[in-house]
């Protein structure tokens, strides 16, 4: 098999966001919102292992998908000065995605940082129901694609940690003040660890369907190597289930946090 | 050419096996590959009751290779033998139970069962570095591999193969322990044990604090026991450690080894293992080698 | 910010020391950058008599690392005092003389002359993996270890370091035998013994066979040595093995390391010594931390 | 420091052979023949150590100098890749050179494969002299430069292994018989052991003043980790100097194949 998918479009949204469009008629066919792709960002050994990054939407007509990245270290660097026309080796789609809702229900999705990316998908192929993203960024200078998400959403709520812009605080305030007067169908939420317990916590308290979208560091990505263990709910105890293959998506009352 | 090798009992097509841990029970990597081009795998390492693991992070990268601390997490014994071996047994490749034990009696118990099985070999984990008790322990000294090794023995209807550990100071005086215990063959290395620190959090990148080791940055440490333990003992030895393409399989075969193991690399290349296949293949074609033993014997010192 | 460090009566300014056997004498690299910026030099390890050295190749690239068989090629610890000590004299910088023998009687002798000699201390080497005997032969075991070193310890006036092997099952039994034999500290690790073959001449790629691994391929078994080493004795660890930037050296103190050496990063870039110094201080900044004591306390396990 | 020289111009030579010329005032100002650069060919770990490669030529008018290389493995490899523009990280110019001939003499160079690269230097610095080029290559797809090395040169023999051009078969045959016939002042040789080694004995035996020029796998180039060991006679002894610090270039007399 070959994984390399030709680069169609690259694009520097902000000095440490990137976002890049590939070439694959499966994956723009086959991928759901929540799945990713688990992306070689070199040949030889100077990022050894692939990394994950989130499917941000895919256009099966054109056969083509995006992603979007934060550069953190070495891997994401590298992926940084690809070109359009490159090639780049990635495997895909992988994982288990989200449940998309019924038709007219209220759908609120909840994303920190680059976990907003994998909810851009799940908004788009959310249809004929009402929908209301809290986005919660950095600062000012680190929000990114806000159009796609307000073209995407009925409402959009930003906060910003340094009140730069938007809301100033952490996302979850207006999420609940927003809760106190009405109550969603669905939840789904993707961030940083202390954001989705707090938001799946509050749900779960309501009784309010929550999915969360879940990191943890991958070796093979497909299931085989067992170490991107998550801790989940089993009868009374807990297992180590596997955010590649059982997740990264996963109901908020199984994930023990 | 033949490809086929003999470790006792164990008759493989080819020496490509697929290391035990990297490959779960086969299903995952059977939908990017056909496994009946591997001669075997080994599977998740076994134990008598099912094992959580450790907590995560389990994985962290270091330079050309990564830290692992899974810490055994498999269903256990008779979940395998009930869910597993009727998918492996689907394709024509050599099934080899990858044992783990905190005690002598726990390594027979599993061992009688599994002869038992329908399964071509086992292949004794005397060197888990992930575990607190037992396992390491017996594989750190030539008397606990002895006692472990012909304990095993006397229980064992299948071919015996003993994975050691490079943590010690003479890996020979291993491999003979697993020799004169009776082992049929030895396989190695397992991981290097390892640690990585994240200097922003300050805390170990894994939750175990400590890992093993592998991927291509063992790999000369991997060849030189390769080397040592095939000059120090007569049975066959099964080698591994940063296997990433043809050449270096050849490498570990003209060090001395009947077959090899490659786990690592297929995270990041899932063809690894046909690749490998076919190019050790075109290797001895350009060399003139008629079987994988003539390799094994080519070594120029 | 405070970057100096003290292993008993040795005193360095601050915690960056070129690893023996990688730097010389001092001579070449003083034309790449100034040497008053490191801390101190370990020289090339010395013999009583002059050594010839192995026959070439002595070196192999394998991933992220490097096999070396120099096999201890110097000019004798005579040469040394007369020739190179006045050199490195010259220079701010704590001379450290790296010593290996075959004999506990070598040992003494050569620790005696060098007592009396201009330098600020002494590394005992037990841990040279290329030449035949003595040397790694005492490195090997807890005994070998302590018996060298109290004789050592005898005569020594200087302070006393000891390095380790780590191709050892248990390295802290080694650290262990050296404080109790009186070392005032321990540096870690030497290199891992391996080997590389060249599956075209179908020949090792050394003429030695099997050579040292060094460099970053290492890095992770280094630091988890001198993690489980610093949390067993009391004595100062210096830490190596991989170290390519301050990130690395960071990574090092962490784990517990009071000081750390560089050897084989510089052979791609001989200004490494100065930006892991200045890397290191802007990592200290941007952590607030006022000394090297407080790094190596600052992991959170 | 910094090492980085910019790329002012590439060629492919042949399927395996490439030409580059690099931009340093240093290098072209004091680089003597026979001395050598050597090159990180990329950042990172995939061809972890510098590579030693010859200097072809300086122009220290230009301030640039030439390297020409095979590939060979990785790091020849990834050198091949490399784009006029681009930047290459070079120490040098590093080791010990050929001593130059006196006005008048007759200069022999004997090259042989990658071995040709360091004589044309010499030839081209070698003035009011005679000068000989005898140069052996694998087969005519592998000769290269042979323009430079006739403008170089008042006389030139070029042998091919399997005889595809020129003279077939080793150096050495045409080497000796013109030997029968004159004798040169000096000669130069650069190339695969066997070659140089008979080189060497042949001008011993006749007492004829012979340089030649070795290759060692080397770590830091600069002398400090005596790796590159060349055995050296020494008294009636033999000790192990190093090719990048005391060579690469020996009085043949000296050095013990
Ligand atoms: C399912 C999933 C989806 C993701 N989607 C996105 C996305 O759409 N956009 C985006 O910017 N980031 C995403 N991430 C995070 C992204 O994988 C990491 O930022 C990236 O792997 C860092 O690699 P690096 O080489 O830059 O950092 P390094 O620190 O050099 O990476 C070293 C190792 O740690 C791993 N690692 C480091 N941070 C993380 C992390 N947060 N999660 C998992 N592994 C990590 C790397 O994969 C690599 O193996 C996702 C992670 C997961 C698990
Ligand atoms: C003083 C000197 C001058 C040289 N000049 C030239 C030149 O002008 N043109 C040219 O094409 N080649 C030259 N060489 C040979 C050149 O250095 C090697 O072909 C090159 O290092 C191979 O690197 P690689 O990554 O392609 O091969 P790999 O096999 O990947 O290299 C692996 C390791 O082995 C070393 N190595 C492999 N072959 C040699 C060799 N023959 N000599 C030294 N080290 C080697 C490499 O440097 C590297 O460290 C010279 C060598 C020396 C010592
Ligand atoms: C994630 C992971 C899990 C492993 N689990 C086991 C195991 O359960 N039993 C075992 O004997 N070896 C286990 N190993 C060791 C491998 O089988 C192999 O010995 C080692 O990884 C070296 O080979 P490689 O570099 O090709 O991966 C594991 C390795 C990895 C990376
Ligand atoms: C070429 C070479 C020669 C060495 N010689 C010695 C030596 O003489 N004495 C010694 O104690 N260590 C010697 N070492 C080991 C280094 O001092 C150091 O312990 C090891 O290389 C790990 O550090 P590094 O990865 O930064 O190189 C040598 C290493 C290399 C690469
Ligand atoms: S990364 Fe291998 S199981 Fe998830
Ligand atoms: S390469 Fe280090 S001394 Fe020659």
């Amino acid at each position: 098999m070959n994984y390399n998918l030709k680069i169609e479009k690259t694009e520097m949204l902000t000095e440490q966001i990137f976002f890049i469009r590939l070439k694959s008629e499966k994956i723009a066919k086959n991928a759901v919102p929540g799945q990713f792709v688990n992306i070689k960002c070199c040949d030889g050994l100077d990022a050894f292992l692939r990394r994950p990054i989130s499917i941000l939407r895919t256009d099966p007509r054109e056969g083509t998908f995006d992603i979007v990245y934060m550069i953190r270290g070495k891997g994401t660097d590298i992926l940084s000065q690809l070109k359009c026309g490159d090639y780049l080796d990635c495997m895909g789609p992988l994982g288990k995605g989200f449940t998309l809702p019924e038709k007219g229900e209220k759908v609120w999705v909840v994303g920190g940082g680059i976990g907003i990316f994998p909810l851009l998908f799940l908004l788009e192929r959310s249809v004929d129901v009402y929908k209301a993203s809290f986005l919660g960024f950095r600062a000012k200078d680190s929000i990114v694609l806000q159009n796609e998400y307000e073209k995407a959403s009925d409402q959009i709520t930003i906060t910003t940690d340094d009140g730069s812009y938007g809301v100033h605080g952490l996302i979850t305030k207006p999420f609940l003040e927003r809760l106190e007067k009405e109550k969603p169908d669905r939840v789904y939420t993707c961030g940083p660890t202390p954001m989705i317990k707090s938001i799946a916590e509050i749900c779960i308290e309501r009784d309010i369907f929550c999915e969360v979208s879940m990191e943890q560091r991958m070796g093979c990505g497909i299931g085989a190597c067992l170490v991107c263990a998550c801790k989940i709910k089993h009868n009374d105890d807990y297992e180590y289930q596997h955010v590649c293959k059982d997740g990264p998506v996963f109901p908020a009352e199984k994930v023990i946090f | 050419m033949d490809l086929s090798v003999n470790i006792g009992e164990l008759k493989l097509k080819n020496p490509i096996i697929a290391a035990s841990g990297t490959f779960g029970f086969g299903r995952e990597y059977s939908e990017y590959f056909d496994l009946n081009e591997l001669g075997g795998i080994s599977v998740k390492g076994l134990t008598l009751e099912p094992r959580k693991g450790n907590p995560p992070p389990r994985i962290a990268e270091t330079p050309a290779g990564i830290l692992n601390s899974v810490g055994l997490q498999n269903p256990g014994v008779h979940a395998f033998i009930e869910k597993e071996i009727p998918f492996l047994r689907q394709f024509d490749t050599a099934i080899i139970a990858n044992v783990a034990a905190n005690s002598i009696e726990e390594y027979c118990t599993m061992v009688e069962i599994l002869s038992d099985a329908d399964i071509d070999a086992i292949e004794l984990n005397v060197s888990c570095p992930n575990v607190q008790q037992g396992c390491l322990l017996f594989g750190s000294t030539a008397s606990g591999i002895s006692q472990v090794t012909s304990a095993v023995k006397k229980v064992c209807k299948k071919p015996l193969i003993v994975k050691l550990t490079p943590n010690v100071t003479d890996i020979t005086e291993m491999a003979k322990a697993a020799e004169d215990a009776g082992a049929e063959g030895v396989s190695l290395i397992n991981t290097l044990l390892g640690m990585a620190i994240d200097i922003n959090s300050r805390k170990p990148i894994l939750a175990n604090i400590t890992g093993g080791l592998s991927g291509p940055a063992v790999k000369p440490v991997a060849v030189r026991m390769v080397y040592q333990v095939a000059n120090s003992v007569k049975i066959p030895v099964i080698g591994m450690g940063g296997i990433c393409n043809a050449d270096d399989a050849a490498e570990f075969l003209l060090a001395g080894a009947c077959a090899i193991m490659i786990g690592t690399a297929g995270f990041v290349n899932p063809n690894v293992w046909v690749e490998v296949k076919d190019g050790l293949v075109q290797y001895m074609e350009n060399h003139g080698f008629k079987s994988i033993a003539e390799v094994s014997e080519a070594l120029i010192v």
